[in-house]
């Protein structure tokens, strides 16, 4: 047990009834991110995520948004409405181009790619383009931003609520290729670096095989069961005998949370 | 959209004016450079630094058919199909924002299909303005690959769906053998970009991010620049490693203060919230009608750009300039 | 006659003996450049030509540097020793990197290229990589710079001096192409766009064939004759019965290109 | 110097510690970095930004069998071949000047066969860098095309003539058929570059001419900045988008005042003329005795660089720095 975690559990361990599933996904896929690292966030919790990150165990994160801003320090309160506005830019190292900081993945500067899905299938292909057939969409979603370069680019970690209608056999539409059908095929499309690493959601911690690049889980948070995180996946996944249980959020992380995104931006 | 051939590229650039001359216009004239059925390129990114001012006036000339391209759409994409001006846009993203939700304009247009949205992931975008910036047909890269968003405008084996998208090709690299795309050149013919600052001639210095705007602005067949502030030629020599977009590339110079409202001019003023989040709630029941309402109320009734921004409002727009110079507070 | 001929000619014309040859191919050359275009110009005679255009009849002349400049105006006596130093820039419009200024060549933005030659032949091929065979040779030049860059890009002016070891049937290295091998040889080497327009000497002034693209006489310097050109060129070069002659440098041109390069960096 | 595979470029990117940390060193420990029969590439052009001070250290440092690349070459190439640094450089143009002539230096070690000075165009190497920099093993261009420059580093057919010169191979636009050269990228195992001031992380901010220093940084797997000035984070954060070198490039960086001495640093100092007219002068005769008498003096002998700026001159050093902050005198 970690310092941070024995001074938590002295102070009184948090329930789940204490935070949001937003919070939960925030705190959960923050502490994946590692000092020293540079990551690429997404908008939404990624962009929280890797704030909050910054302000606990790793001061050193390098964040890239795909607005053209390496190395920010965001400040709390003034949480951007997507990664190309002003905000996202405070206290930046550098400012480059739409165009220079994606082709940073290409060149191979970026230790993780980080972002939100709305649907995603068990090779880890994300959807944010269309629901229903392409050609003849029940709805039409916002499509990929630079979702697509980062998952074709980076190793991946993606923060997502966890619902059946979401964990799907396979996507309608593959805006951001993970595996794509498993096993070697996503070094047989063109993109031999790269791939998903993680799945953060509100119910566990997901990986992926190394031989048949299937989803598995890593690890459950506080009263979740393999019983309620199948039930909640549209696909058979598999739940190791030894699977950990995550460290609750504590206070302090919740706090910075909290003091990030006062107007529940992002964590309503 | 397939690029140009090489002849006719420099036969359009070979017949503008591209020496050094004054070009400072108003917003009506500079609003006659572009044509119906054009491909209109648009500056900056989601709610920064978008053109509001020279999009509202092509609005109010009632332009038709355009194609629009940027890097990433948000309500100026609303805009353009509730007004008539475009059918046809070609972007990475579009929605009002993430905050916002998914745009529920963009939905009734492209779900009953009387708009398209042509979906390329963002490098893309930006390395097909490059190409079209460098004068090269077609630039490599290595994502869409393995993905949808690719199939839907591959012109490998049958082609696209819509043959009036452009096409992606995969290639073998001549060197390592690795599969690569081949993404085809975007010389849009008019491109509309908002500044903090150029002079008479059109040389342009932009603060903070600069997005796809200097490639979109090399690329283009004309441009036009809408500007905060007309600031003379001595000034821009004095820092001439300032300049981003050159006099030569720049057929338009038309000074408009707050002219993105109500998204962000970096450094002047942030995204004007409340306007964005009312715009939201007028298109939420019916967006259609909404929109309707939004553009009668905003682009048709005012009489100039200043009782546009009357409409806005006095206090969202202190309160906007007072966040957007607050980037330079630390 | 224009009224500064009429002018001059009250004067007194001047007379060969009153300029150098680099003189005159300086003020023969800057008179090529048209107000309002942009002009990219290599070091040595066409970087002072340039200037001396922009301080007589061209004043809105946009000169290109490949350094990375745009539109600046050198200072009298401050002439820099390349195309990449600091006093190429003074007063300029604006910097970019060395590759976005040739990008512009590729571009089209660029309406005349203009750099000096060491060798050429009749089809305007310029060599400045090898005399002798490239693999053996007597004499390794300095080679290319931008100069294979701007020829294959841009609509060409070539100042140099008229000398039968420089006028050769056949450059030994064709470093900069003009016609490659006459008619349509550049076209379908790749080269669609730009090709030689004019070669200035201290001869006279030459011109290519529209159909063959050979070079042929457009005008004599005073003092030149047929005979005179034709014996110091290493082929078969037509003179039109037509031919015209050039007016001798004013003495105002000199002046100015005299106190542009007082020290005769280029004009010794 | 065929391009990497991919999974190589990657490779050796991400064994890299890019995470932000202090790296000032001295140039003894940055010559450390460079490892025999590494590919260098050289900031600046001609005689600007040379970074001269690294490349003394390095010769210093008794390297060998560099191939060094840079977009044009000056005295800086007489000094590679004539301290056995390197028998291999790879440029667009290479003399102290046309002002000087053809150098002698490089005439005598080329035309003996002894060294090879491998020439592309101008914008080839500007482009083989950006694509180095961009993580792609091609770009496409449209010169070089029908020239000998060509038919020397040709991959086309049977190759060119000396299989260690990198190959450029002619192909057909897919989407325009049209005929394009494409150049294979560069990435260099180490590139130095002195800029005008930088953090101690390496996040440096450059004034007037970049040349193709950016794509340099960007393409290298290492790099080694040598400033005039080490300046706080803090200056740097006040103005990012003033950043044109991102501190994760960078591996080393050395504040060496005057590091570029004799050559240019822009807005700071202008050449040493007197001494490059001397330089010039001392290898004119007998050009190899000559430049072997120079490095003795000015590389060998020096205890330190202080002591080297001391011989080329007080005088000329105050001189050169009133020019070159001439520039900001209009």
């Amino acid at each position: 047990m970690t310092i941070e975690a024995t001074r938590m559990s002295l102070a009184g361990t948090l329930a789940p009834q204490d935070y949001t599933a937003s919070e939960l996904l925030g705190v959960m896929s923050a502490r994946l991110l590692k000092d020293g690292q540079t990551v690429f966030a997404g908008v939404g919790i990624p962009l929280l995520a890797a704030i909050l990150a910054q302000k606990t165990h790793a001061p050193g994160l390098t964040i890239l948004f795909e607005g053209g801003v390496i190395g920010p320090f965001v400040e709390a309160g003034k949480l951007p409405p997507s990664t190309n506005e002003q905000r996202c830019t405070r206290r930046a190292n550098m400012l480059v181009s739409i165009t220079e900081v994606l082709l940073m993945l290409q060149r191979g500067y970026v230790d993780v790619g980080f972002m939100g899905g709305a649907q995603i299938d068990r090779y880890g292909n994300l959807n944010s383009s269309y629901i229903g057939d392409a050609r003849n969409p029940k709805i039409r979603l916002p499509g990929t931003g630079g979702g697509n370069d980062i998952a074709s680019l980076a190793d991946m970690i993606v923060a997502m609520k966890h619902e059946k209608r979401r964990f799907v056999e396979k996507v309608d539409f593959i805006t951001s290729p993970g595996f794509i059908n498993g096993g070697q095929t996503r070094a047989a499309a063109g993109l031999p670096a790269g791939g998903m690493f993680r799945v953060v959601t509100d119910l566990g911690i997901l990986g992926f095989d190394a031989e048949t690049r299937q989803m598995m889980v890593v690890a459950l948070h506080p009263g979740v069961t393999a019983a309620d995180i199948k039930a909640n996946t549209g696909f058979e996944l598999p739940v190791p005998a030894d699977v950990t249980t995550t460290e609750p959020p504590t206070p302090e992380e919740l706090a910075i949370l909290r003091e990030l995104d006062p107007e529940q931006l992002y964590t309503a | 959209m397939t690029p140009l051939a090489y002849s006719d590229l420099r036969q359009r650039t070979r017949e503008r004016d591209r020496s050094l001359r004054e070009k400072v216009m108003s917003l009506e004239e500079a609003a006659k450079l572009v044509s119906d059925g054009d491909h209109l390129a648009v500056g900056g990114c989601t709610a920064s630094r978008t053109p509001f001012a020279m999009i509202w006036a092509l609005v109010r000339a009632s332009k038709r058919d355009l194609t629009v391209s940027r890097s990433i759409m948000s309500t100026e994409g609303d805009i353009f199909y509730a007004s008539g001006l475009s059918t046809h846009l070609i972007t990475s993203w579009f929605s009002q924002g993430i905050v916002w939700g998914v745009s529920k304009v963009m939905r009734a247009y492209t779900e009953s299909k009387r708009a398209r949205f042509e979906e390329w992931s963002h490098m893309a975008m930006g390395l097909r303005y490059r190409a079209g910036a460098m004068g090269v047909p077609f630039l490599p890269m290595r994502s869409m690959l393995g993905s949808d968003v690719l199939g839907m405008v591959s012109g490998d084996g049958e082609g696209p769906a819509d043959a009036s998208f452009a096409a992606a090709k995969t290639m073998e690299c001549p060197f390592t053998g690795e599969t690569l795309l081949a993404v085809p050149a975007l010389n849009p013919d008019v491109a509309i970009i908002h500044v903090q600052r150029c002079d008479a001639y059109g040389n342009a210095q932009l603060d903070g991010l600069t997005f796809m705007d200097i490639d979109i602005a090399m690329a283009a067949n004309r441009v036009i620049l809408t500007t905060e502030r007309v600031v003379s030629n001595e000034q821009i020599r004095r820092h001439p490693d300032q300049t981003k977009i050159g006099f030569f590339t720049v057929d338009a110079v038309v000074e408009v203060p707050f002219g993105c409202a109500p998204h962000e001019c970096y450094g002047l003023y942030e995204p004007f919230y409340s306007h964005m989040d009312m715009y939201a709630e007028m298109t939420a029941r019916d967006p259609e009608a909404g929109a309707r309402a939004y553009l009668e109320r905003f682009y048709h009734e005012p009489k100039d750009w200043a009782d546009y921004l009357s409409r806005i409002g006095m206090a969202e727009l202190l309160d906007a300039q007072r966040r957007g110079s607050g980037i330079y507070d630390d």
